[in-house]
């Protein structure tokens, strides 16, 4: 879940830099840490911005941790700044990609066998209940944030809604300018799916029942 | 279970510090990490400054006024915590704070607490006399314990925000599902046609009536509970196992009822003199001595609760 | 993602275990990868299972892996199946950590600012006063009814439990068969979130409650 960052150039963000001598494992750390919770590809761009470090200082990083996950053993004499990423010389199970522009930490290939069935194991090809209605909720007020559609469903739809997005059913439109949450909404494939050409399509629903500015009477009355 | 999982309370602590006091101060002495609100109003401020937003109800609110005079809650000047209660609420009004009726009621709690605290320091201790003053001991015994209570899990409270503030500076590896074994999930089937769609939107969008709160009905419908029988139990217990407290005749009863059938039961069988009461320090454990022959029976229990539930 | 497999017993297991030699890294980086791709915290036995190892094996990998992304150096003397696992000895900007009886990967705390500014929704908002009380009574006295819970804070907790049942901190588990009520209990998520295995871990609350253990019996007889 990266975003981009308005920038000011990467020089001026250089001199105003984070003291990552202070953190544990310096700025490659550092830059691992961001690596490896983000869900989509994040170019050396937006990481340097994030990180206050120069682009170059990003690439270099993102060579070096890229290298050092598949193995190579990193603390070369033409490599200065490498000096703590150790001597591993055995790959690890995840790799660095930079696919279209864009890094993220991956599971390796070899593996895609033994992760494929891990991931798999138990995956139905019904949707829950709980996914169900929580698409509908979707489908009708859409676009809408999850913390709105728990609201109306009363649980946390984390989960479901990883599992709809899994499912191509719905997807990330946006954030709201306000809370700054991501706002989902149906896909062409559900739309495929339900044998409709456009959500408009959908079948009328009782005009009575709450809409987004009704739903905040009902629902948020509980201040956290 | 784990070496990454550290007891609660030994990483709480160093927050505190990290954080250069963002946190909540776990190892605080228990007023000021019990009451933020008092401890804000601290001691030298003038009137009782609570923000509506923070206010969380009568408990919180009692605790705040006792922090603020730094008094044992058992020697309170209550005319003092009740004059400033009520310039609280006067001050309230002169705000113009609009007052949901939860929190009028709420406040009225609070009044009810101070009163019957007021009403239990009214009597003189030691000078226990009539039932009435027992009740008022009691009540104040009764209340007494539960702020200790409220302010437990007030500490308890602080620990997990402590806690949750530390762990939310961890975030979880969470990332979509790697496209090529999304694309190896099974097919989905789907059978819901546009009208069953709707309607399943429809009900989940209804409001959901708020549910019950509950209502102590279950004791109208409860089984029948014999004193008679109780009195029987009871008294196969004490020949048994000897003298044992009220507490632990009580300890296997599954409801309130039956707790009332065996205590009534007990004072039938003092009235027969077949039990003695031991009792080694005020308002301490009960133990009841069984003093009769082993040859009673409950057939000799006064006609009373005869077939009374 | 985790679920519990049938499983034949781990000896069966082992025994037609996949040949990891074969594969970079070994089993150890199989056990990465597949770490690589959960998205809830996944037990050992499920993580045994996926892997057709024994459970004492993937602990002990597991542990192995925790401490090398803590910066240990793992090849110790007495640990001789941690042969290929480096001489790392500056920390990862990840951790594995052992939550709500699962194995997941979590990046540093240090590093909450920078990799905050990458995920698009912060961490949850702070819980209010009242709702961490709330939360604090449920956690200690569960299951535990609404009409309990208020009276130990002396209000109506109405709201407030709707409010925390939708960030799914807590959930119904089940009525209790005497007054019907319905009765409440802390997730995993609550778990997750305070980084402990069990409610068990939670910091004893006697100590801070002095000789009040007979207390719920004085609340049932005397409820105001």
């Amino acid at each position: 879940m990266s975003k981009s960052h308005q920038e000011p150039s990467s020089e001026d963000m250089a001199s105003d830099a984070t003291d990552f001598s202070a953190l544990p494992g310096g700025a490659r750390a550092a830059l691992e840490a961001v690596l490896m919770v983000l869900d989509v590809p994040a170019s050396a761009t937006d990481l340097a911005a994030g990180l206050n470090l120069t682009v170059e200082t990003v690439e270099q990083l993102l060579l070096e941790l890229q290298r050092e996950y598949d193995g190579y053993t990193v603390k070369a004499p033409d490599m200065e700044t490498a000096s703590d990423a150790g001597f591993t010389s055995s790959p690890r199970g995840f790799e660095l990609r930079n696919v279209a522009g864009g890094w993220r930490i991956y599971s390796r290939a070899e593996f895609a066998d033994i992760v494929g069935a891990f991931v798999l194991e138990g995956q139905t090809a019904r949707l829950t209940q709980a996914a169900l209605e929580t698409l509908a909720v979707i489908a009708y007020r859409q676009p809408v944030s999850r913390a709105r559609v728990s609201a109306i469903r009363g649980v946390n739809v984390d989960s479901v809604v990883r599992t709809l997005t899994q499912r191509g059913l719905i997807e990330d439109s946006g954030t709201d300018p306000e809370s700054g949450a991501i706002l989902y909404r149906t896909t062409s494939y559900f739309l495929e799916r339900m044998g409709i050409g456009s959500v408009a399509e959908l079948p009328q629903i009782s005009p009575h029942l709450p809409g987004l500015d009704g739903i905040d009477e009902f629902y948020d009355a509980g201040r956290m | 279970m784990a070496e990454s999982a550290t007891p609660l309370a030994e990483r709480a602590r160093p927050a505190g510090t990290d954080d250069g006091g963002a946190a909540p101060e776990a190892g605080a002495a228990p007023e000021a990490g019990a009451a933020p609100d008092a401890g804000a109003a601290g001691a030298k401020k003038p009137g009782f400054e609570v923000r509506l937003a923070n206010f969380t109800g009568p408990f919180d609110l009692l605790l705040g006024l006792i922090a603020k005079h730094q008094l044992d809650i058992t020697e309170v000047a209550l005319a003092t915590v009740t004059d400033e209660f009520v310039k609280y609420i006067r001050n309230l009004q002169s705000l113009g704070e609009e007052w949901a009726l939860d929190e009028a009621s709420e406040f009225l709690v609070i009044a009810a607490t101070l009163l019957d605290l007021k009403a239990a320091r009214l009597l003189p201790a030691g000078e226990v006399e009539d039932e009435d003053d027992i009740a008022l001991l009691e009540a104040r015994d009764l209340l007494f314990a539960r702020l200790l209570q409220y302010k437990a899990f007030k500490q308890v409270a602080a620990l997990m925000d402590a806690t949750l503030e530390l762990e939310s500076r961890r975030y979880p590896r969470q990332v979509a599902l790697e496209e090529h074994f999304a694309a190896m999930l099974p097919e989905l089937v789907w059978k819901h046609t546009p009208q069953q769609f709707a309607a399943l939107a429809e009900a989940a969008l209804t409001p959901k009536a708020p549910k019950p709160t509950e209502v102590g009905v279950a004791h109208l419908h409860g089984s029948p509970v014999s004193v008679r029988e109780q009195a029987e139990l009871i008294g196969l217990r004490l020949r048994e196992g000897g003298p044992l407290s009220f507490r632990a005749l009580i300890a296997d009863a599954e409801s309130t009822l039956v707790v009332v059938a065996r205590f009534l039961a007990l004072l039938e069988l003092f009235r027969d003199q077949v039990v003695a009461f031991d009792q080694v320090a005020p308002l301490g454990d009960l133990a009841v001595r069984w003093t009769a022959s082993a040859e009673w029976s409950s057939d000799q229990l006064s006609e009373e609760y005869e077939d009374q539930p």
